[in-house]
């Protein structure tokens, strides 16, 4: 079982955590976007078999959303970090 | 070369003079310079469409790419259920062309692919579970597939090991009864295409990986192999779990996240469950194979991944449910666990057949329902790159309609259906 | 003892010896088909049937061929027996109880007179994949021939009343984990703990040693005894504090990040380790040759383990068939017990033979055939004899020198090749090593270690010297985690015990290369010839290794003989995946203690107490009905009810951000709601897919309280906290209050009078308006109240600290006896609310539904700046709807359709067109009709009293669409 | 708030105790199992083996804020807390988030203590009373690490599981808050998660403990182990 490091509570099996998907924010201003645009970011997904960012929330310990890359293919997950430090 | 005759006499033949070689299934070939059609994915849907297009439309100047051995992807990974009680009217009139095509497949192919259509059972453990299941046998039995609500004490006729009593967490209220569902030797219809195919002059190439697509002002000229390049106007994207991956190559984004998906199966058991059930709440399905193992799946992992190592999460969770259902299989041993790798829709409906760059096809989003429709898959797809139309039958699961915001409702029932 | 009725009983009982596992002084008793056998404690179900004789214990899967014992260590499938109501238990290694009922499995009429071996009759026409090419046409006759194809497979019977047994699970901690409990195995965990790490020592057997508890020490004197080592090793593992021992254990599995499990009987155990070392020995492989899987022809580890273990000698006449030295050891052991070894087989060159026991063996008579192999085993139920011949180089048979041998036991000693599923299930990388022909693990990830003959080390010494210091390394790993520089495998020492890699001797029978699916080495070919030719397709067309062995007895031949076919190296042709379970593992010990989480109210006993039907909702168990739903409603309309709403989600949000939050998060305007009062709101995703509805008060200046559906509070807490985590949460604290407040819905024109009766405050509509929040105490209780109108009656829903819940539940029941009141459930509810047609998030709507196509745009504004699925929903307006959902009423009031059938409309040729289906549908009470919601064409649905036709059992059942609420259009009971 | 009329406060293990034929009596306004069979024994079994205490009465706040800390600071002088570390029952479970314990009853008045100070320092901490939506469970006793490692995947072992420790956690597959406190030499943990899953784990917990012999005690006993 993967053992994910929750920012603030540390390494934890994989179980305690729900993953929020691949990261992508929201457009800052959605209503200047056309239709395809949109739906590209409703819908269209990376989904790459590389070094992923993703969303993971500790909902079964300290209910931290964070991030973390990690490579989908080996699951190895390369660092979890909080969404504050993202571009640090 | 002419299909070969009766497989049995072949058999017969084989045994009164061992001496004899017997006629290979498939036959490896060098990798040409150029083909007219060329199918990435050498998986039952990639091998159909080989098989259909040589069949229904002469076209078997065709190579079928496979990174690694025929079947070695979902194909050979799934759980061999084979049903058409979908929820839209969309999706059951697909799937059923898809059982039609499956009841005379060892027909076509000469090549027994054991579809077994021993009836199939979906579980209702709540009210809104027996509403779904009613939605989904009305609209089955109006688009005229055999589907229908059964009460407990026919489910219990059905499967008598299946413990119909009054659980206090997962009571089966009611299931979904289809009896043309059932199951099939899902290697056998890997084996049987792509031998029908090859007699037909497609090119099947094992060992061989797509590693570049080559497009000039948005029209596909060529694919990049690791045994290296071919000139074609023509890219089928045939990969399921691997599908983004290809997609890429061509700098188009799919609506698809990869899961795994995983399953097991035990020691062979003398025969005691004659129909596939399903749980849609306990994520669970399971059925007997014709040599007496079990085997079951459930739904797919709780996060996106391709790696196919499997979990010990998958059998703790999964053995559980199986017992909520049948108490009495706790001495019966898993003898292995492996997982295969889904690319799942937001809609839970397909994605196939034109995109934006010109002559590069898809066939892709095939969830955990795709092996179920790799007949009809195949057919429609051989015909959209013959007649360059896109058949009525997968109109409504074209790339377009993301953008179009004219999703398939097939998840509205959102439970997961196998 | 041995008396003299024992000889009669057991005849290969031997005499007590040194090291063997049976108590002799107590003697049990259990059956095998019916017949008794005595056993000691200690005895395994094959070791006593053995010791009295019996040979044949099951039948081969396909061909039903008699089989015996052949690896002895729970490996390979020919002792698999039904014992009770225990299917495909394995013989050699479950341990006897008294009064055992052992049965033979898939036989017909009985395991002696198996008439479903007559298929051997047609094996011609049953070559490898014959079911494939077989009643292809017509297909109207597949289903019967499928029907006698599965009674005659499968092996053990799963019997219906199988009680559910007891299990439980534990998770362990721990720095190191050592696979295997032989010589190297122990060795590993001594150097891992004298490192200064806690260890765990697992071994699948009752006691530690491994192959020393039955085998004999390559390099002591002549007389071999059990050897020294291993009592010095057991006494310092016993020494060592941080060592724990598990016996009788499997690791069934590697799973990422050193995650292991094992499994004890019942108990399955769930360990995170820091590292791991592998120490799981090797399997003997065995040869092919005509009828090589005849009782009686055994691996010569099988017979040294029932010898030493249990004392049992299976056969009195032996011919050794070997290529290394380890044939010549088991010729000096059974030698110094006595036995006639009548001859040793040694595929080898006279000068290629080290044994230390050669001369002594020669001296004793013993004729050895040098450049020979077995051809055969002569015998039909049971060995009587072995036919050999002399082979050349290339593996040819000189057909003059063959000869046969009396003999009653055929030792087959051709090598090992190493059990390395654990190793290669964690992506450990293998090659094949040409000197000693075995496939060796060569790397390992960080933290995964391989010892002793796993890694292809075979003399005990240089196993123990080598683990030693790999179990230190593997504890340093684990201390400071950095890699050592030891990780590389196993260094100079290793001892070319070859295993012989002529897999297979030519024949005209039967040679079998899976003895689980009874495959041959001509099916092998013919696989291959077909074009079945990776060493994948080849496993998954003939079915080798997919049997209860899963490749321990057969995957190392199949890849010497696909290599060969196809003209390959053993390197190219490769080996399939290692996956769990290393040993199969019944799916009780998997599940565990039934563990599924039940939510109940704190009132749960009164509802029982008072004949409520439960139902499941989520993960919370709510009442259904008291007896009588319709009555249950009536008495709401007429007179006053009582319901616990207790599992509504309840959150608490507290903050100067906050207004802007719910501005966002909700599909209609909140930023003028002032504190005292409450409002309804709808909540989508950016799809514009309805998530969640419910109301959101203002309780005081800097803090609101939101309600969101019970099944829905989780995922709308974790949802929100997403939102507020990833950019919007300045200003905000978001707490779950769902189970810190219990809620009753009290509803009905006597409410007020009720509530009246237990509190001060002002309930009328001057001073407590609808759609208000008021704090009040309740019977002595601070409460939190408020006006809703989800019933459409006038309702007052009194939100009260859980630890006060009944004592206020049970105020309100005593309050309202006197106006009739009763206790409604879920059903009741849910035809109050259809009467006023307000929708059900998740019944009403689905995934796909979005707010203006489920008729609630007024809960849609669509000139706010922005909101979750704004962009969505202006699309949905613009483009005009699909669907919409609306009300209707039947034409004939005594037809009420189920949720979920169809609504269809004839198309010009008489077929059936689906343009919609029914979400909600109840027989009101209070209206005598048939009511319900729908989703119908917007053409349709915008027409009030447009009819349209529901399919009920093959029926057109006709509906007219209906605008209103079906009662109290106006809404003016709420406002009483 | 008159407290003379004040009704009984019951937890939501209230019929198990009853089902286990649990004598009552009152504590600060809870009514709580006094003692089950005899506290004697309840004790032996607390020192010998494992045992489960209702402890749902144990005051509980939640403080939520980035400043949670400074407030914590001036209202109660507490020292800077690491995450998981407690002290004086007073738990970091997050740098924006503590737990507070407190004994039956005193949590009002902790709760106005903390709500001033933090309104006259004007930042913006939230503290919320969740008692009543809490069940809380102490499992006491030397089997207790090896009862708690059959229901949790965290390990319990003294060096990663010390002494007035806080995590959060899945147990039996539900969310709880476990916090080590023990009880003089006897290791004790509570088990404190949403009050509807009360029943639930306690039943698991008890099934799970069979092999340990656990057993139920009452507030006699579990006060004559305080003690001492």
């Amino acid at each position: 079982m993967l053992l994910l490091t929750c920012p603030n509570c540390g390494d934890r099996n994989v179980s305690e955590f729900r993953f929020g998907g691949e990261l992508s924010s929201r457009p800052k201003d959605p209503s200047a976007l056309s239709s395809a645009e949109w739906a590209n970011y409703l819908y269209m997904r990376n989904n790459v078999m590389d070094a992923q960012t993703e969303w993971w929330h500790h909902n079964a310990g300290c209910g931290l959303w964070f991030l973390a890359e990690r490579h989908t293919r080996t699951n190895e997950v390369i660092k979890t970090y909080p969404y504050a430090k993202r571009n640090a | 070369m002419l299909p070969t005759k009766q497989m049995s006499v072949q058999l017969l033949r084989q045994a009164f003079n061992s001496s004899q070689p017997p006629p290979r299934m498939w036959r490896s070939h060098e990798l040409k310079e150029r083909y007219d059609v060329v199918i990435i994915g050498g998986g039952a849907h990639g091998l159909a469409c080989a098989y259909y297009l040589a069949k229904e439309h002469g076209i078997t100047d065709v190579a079928v790419l496979e990174k690694s051995y025929i079947g070695a992807g979902g194909s050979g990974r799934n759980t061999a259920i084979v049903r058409s009680n979908y929820l839209t009217p969309e999706g059951v009139r697909f799937y059923n062309e898809s059982v039609k095509l499956y009841e005379q497949l060892s027909d076509d192919l000469n090549f027994n692919v054991m579809f077994s259509q021993r009836g199939h059972l979906t579980l209702a453990h709540t009210d809104g579970g027996v509403n779904t299941m009613r939605r989904r046998a009305e609209v089955n039995q109006i688009e005229g597939v055999d589907s229908r609500l059964i009460w407990p004490d026919e489910i219990k006729r059905l499967c008598p090991y299946l413990d119909v009593s009054d659980h206090p967490r997962y009571p089966i209220l009611a299931a979904l009864y289809h009896p043309p569902g059932g199951i099939i030797r899902h290697d056998a219809v890997v084996w049987g295409y792509a031998h029908q195919a090859d007699v037909r002059g497609a090119h099947i190439h094992q060992n061989t990986e797509v590693t570049g697509i080559k497009v000039k002002k948005g029209k596909v000229t060529g694919v990049e192999t690791t045994r290296g390049r071919i000139k074609t106007g023509t890219v089928l994207n045939a990969t399921a779990g691997w599908a983004s991956t290809i997609t890429t190559m061509v700098d188009i984004k799919l609506p698809l996240t990869t899961i795994p998906l995983q399953a097991c199966v035990t020691e062979p058991l003398k025969p005691f469950l004659d129909v596939v059930v399903v749980s849609g709440s306990l994520h669970v399905y399971i059925s007997q194979t014709d040599r007496g193992e079990l085997v079951m799946g459930a739904s797919v992992d709780p996060f996106s991944s391709y790696s196919m190592a499997g979990s010990l999460t998958f059998l703790e969770g999964i053995a559980g449910h199986v017992l909520e259902l049948f108490p009495a299989l706790s001495n019966v041993r898993i003898l292995r666990q492996w997982a295969g790798i889904c690319e799942m829709p937001p809609d839970y409906s397909p994605i196939m057949g034109f995109t934006p760059i010109n002559g590069f096809l898809i066939d892709v989003g095939w969830g955990t329902y795709g092996f179920k429709a790799s007949p009809i898959a195949g057919k429609t797809l051989a015909e959209l790159i013959a007649t360059d139309k896109t058949p009525d039958l997968i109109a409504p699961f074209r790339l377009s309609r993301f953008e179009e915001n004219d999703l398939v409702g097939e998840k509205g029932a959102a439970s997961v259906g196998h | 003892m041995r008396t003299e009725q024992d000889t009669l009983i057991t005849p290969n009982r031997l005499h007590p010896k040194e090291g063997e596992v049976i108590d002799r002084a107590t003697t049990i008793r259990f059956t095998f088909d019916g017949v008794e056998y005595p056993a000691h404690p200690g005895d395994t179900v094959a070791s006593a049937l053995t010791a009295a004789g019996v040979q044949v214990l099951s039948r081969s899967f396909k061909y039903h061929r008699p089989r015996g014992l052949l690896c002895c260590s729970g490996h390979c499938p020919n002792c698999l027996v039904q014992i009770g109501d225990e299917p495909n238990v394995r013989a050699c290694t479950r341990p006897v109880e008294a009064g055992m009922e052992v049965r033979a499995q898939n036989v017909w009429p009985s395991l002696k007179r198996d008439l479903l071996s007559l298929t051997q009759l047609g094996s011609r026409f049953m070559p490898v994949g014959f079911y494939y090419k077989t009643f292809i046409r017509p297909q109207k006759l597949w289903p019967l021939y499928e029907h006698t194809l599965r009674h005659v497979a499968g092996l053990g019977e799963v019997h219906i009343d199988t009680p559910l047994g007891e299990f439980d699970k534990q998770y362990l901690h721990t720095d190191v984990v050592i696979a295997g409990g032989g010589p190297a195995g122990i060795s590993a965990a001594l150097g891992a703990a004298e490192g200064g790490a806690q260890v765990l020592l697992f071994d699948e057997n009752p006691t530690l040693g491994g192959h020393l508890r039955f085998t004999v020490p390559l390099d002591s004197s002549s007389t071999p005894e059990v050897s020294k080592d291993l009592p010095e090793l057991l006494e310092a593992a016993n020494q060592q504090p941080n060592i724990a021992v598990f016996t009788d254990t499997s690791v069934l599995g590697w799973y990422q990040d050193n995650w292991l499990c094992a499994v004890k009987g019942t108990r399955l155990f769930k360990i995170r380790t820091k590292s791991v070392v592998v120490a799981t020995g090797a399997y003997e492989v065995p040869l092919i040759f005509d009828n090589n899987d005849l009782p009686g022809v055994m691996l010569g580890s099988a017979v040294q383990r029932l010898v030493h273990l249990f004392g049992v000698l299976p056969g009195k006449q032996v011919v050794i068939v070997t290529a290394n030295e380890d044939g010549w050891d088991v010729a000096a052991d059974l030698q110094s017990l006595g036995v006639n070894v009548g001859a040793i087989v040694d595929e080898r060159e006279p000068n290629a033979c080290s044994s230390p026991y050669r001369d002594g063996l020669v001296n004793a008579g013993v004729p050895v055939f040098y450049r020979h192999t077995i051809l055969e085993a002569i015998g039909s139920n049971a060995v009587r004899g072995a036919k050999i011949a002399r082979i050349d180089e290339r593996a040819a048979i000189s057909p003059t020198t063959t000869q046969s041998l009396n003999c009653n036991l055929i030792v087959i000693s051709m090598g090992w090749t190493p059990a390395t599923e654990l190793a290669y299930m964690t992506g450990g990388k293998s090659e094949y090593n040409e000197e000693c022909a075995k496939i060796l693990p060569v790397s390992s990830p960080p933290g995964v270690y391989v010892v002793g003959r796993a890694s292809g080390t075979h003399a005990v010494d240089s196993q123990i010297a080598e683990a030693h210091q790999i179990g230190s390394t593997a504890a340093a790993f684990a201390g400071s985690g950095e890699v050592n520089k030891l990780t590389a495998q196993s260094s100079g020492t290793l001892e070319p015990r070859r295993t012989s890699d002529r897999v297979c001797v030519p024949g005209n029978k039967k040679r079998f290369v899976c003895y689980c699916e009874d495959v041959t080495d001509e099916d092998v070919e013919l696989a291959i010839a077909e074009g079945y030719d990776s060493i994948e397709l080849l496993k998954r067309y003939s079915t080798i290794s997919m049997g209860p062995c899963q490749g321990a007895m057969c995957s190392m031949n199949t890849i010497h003989l696909c290599a060969r076919a196809n003209d390959w190296t053993v390197q190219e042709t490769g080996t399939t995946t290692a996956r769990p379970p290393t040993t199969p593992v019944t799916l009780g010990a998997l599940a565990g203690q039934n563990m599924e989480p039940v939510q109940t109210t704190p009132i749960h006993q009164w509802h029982l107490d008072h004949g409520a039907a439960m139902m499941v909702a989520g993960l919370w168990l709510r009442p259904n009905h008291y007896g009588d739903p319709a009555a249950e409603a009536m008495g709401v309309r007429e007179r006053v009810g009582l319901i616990d709403v207790s599992p509504l989600g309840k959150l608490q949000l507290t903050g100067p951000g906050v207004p802007e939050l719910l501005e966002r998060i909700y599909t209609n305007r909140w930023e003028n709601l002032r504190v005292g009062r409450v409002r309804y709101g709808v909540m989508c995703n950016d799809e514009g897919v309805v998530l969640n509805d419910g109301v959101c008060a203002h309780l005081n200046d800097e803090t609101w309280y939101m309600t969101t559906t019970s099944t829905g509070a989780t995922t709308i807490f974790e949802w929100l906290q997403w939102w507020l985590q990833s950019g919007w949460g300045e200003g905000i604290h978001l707490t779950d209050l769902t189970d810190v407040y219990s809620a009753f819905n009290l509803a009905g024109p006597q409410s007020r009078a009720v509530l009246e009766k237990l509190t001060e405050r002002d309930l009328a509509s001057k001073a407590f308006p609808y759609m208000r929040i008021r704090s009040a105490k309740i019977a002595d209780v601070p409460c939190r109240l408020l006006r809703l109108g989800f019933t459409g009656e006038l309702s007052y829903e009194v939100h009260c600290p859980s630890g006060y819940a009944l004592h206020v539940w049970e105020a309100l029941m005593e309050a309202g006896r006197e106006f009739g009141i009763a206790p409604f459930g879920v059903e009741a509810q849910r035809i109050l609310r259809l009467e006023k047609a307000h929708i059900i998030v998740g019944q009403d709507t689905d995934a796909m539904s979005d707010p203006l196509s489920a008729n609630m745009a007024w809960a849609v504004k669509l000139d706010k700046p922005d909101f979750l699925g704004k962009p969505s929903l202006m699309r949905i307006s613009d483009e005009g709807l699909k669907q919409l959902l609306v009300g209707f009423k039947m034409a004939d009031p005594d037809v009420v359709p189920d949720e979920g059938l169809q609504i269809v409309e004839p198309d010009a040729d008489g077929r059936l067109k689906i343009i919609g289906w029914v979400t909600s549908s109840r027989f009101s009470p209070t209206l005598a009709a048939a009511i319900g919601l729908c989703w119908l064409p917007p053409e349709l649905a915008s027409q009030d009293g447009a009819p349209f036709t529901i399919r009920i059992d093959g029926h057109l059942k006709e509906a007219r669409v209906q605008h209103s609420a079906f009662y109290d259009p106006d809404g003016e009971r709420l406002r009483m | 708030m008159s407290t003379s009329k004040t009704p009984t406060k019951l937890t939501p293990l209230r019929s198990i105790a009853q089902r286990l034929g649990a004598t009552f009596t009152e504590e600060q306004g809870w009514r709580i199992p006094e003692v089950y069979t005899a506290a004697e024994g309840e004790i032996t079994a607390a020192r010998e083996r494992v045992v489960l205490a209702d402890e749902t009465p144990n005051g509980k706040l939640l403080l939520e804020g980035d400043h949670a800390d400074s407030v914590l600071m001036d209202a109660l002088d507490l020292g800077s807390l690491q995450i998981n570390e407690g002290s004086d029952r007073i738990y970091r479970l997050r740098n924006d988030i503590f737990f507070m314990s407190t004994p039956p009853g005193r949590e009002v008045r902790v709760q106005k203590k903390l709500t001033t100070t933090s309104a006259v320092s004007k930042q913006f901490v939230t503290i919320t009373d969740i008692t009543h939506g809490r069940a809380e469970i102490r499992v006491i006793g030397p089997d207790s690490q090896e009862l708690l490692s059959k229901v949790c995947g965290l390990d319990f072992h003294p060096s990663a599981f010390p002494n007035e420790t806080a995590k959060q956690s899945s147990l039996a597959k539900t969310t709880q808050l476990i916090i080590r406190r023990d009880i003089g030499e006897l290791p004790a943990f509570s088990i404190i998660g949403t009050q509807s899953l009360g029943p639930y784990v306690w039943d698991t917990m008890m099934e799970a403990g069979r092999e340990f012999g656990i057993v139920p005690i009452g507030r006699a006993a579990l006060a004559a182990l305080e003690e001492e």
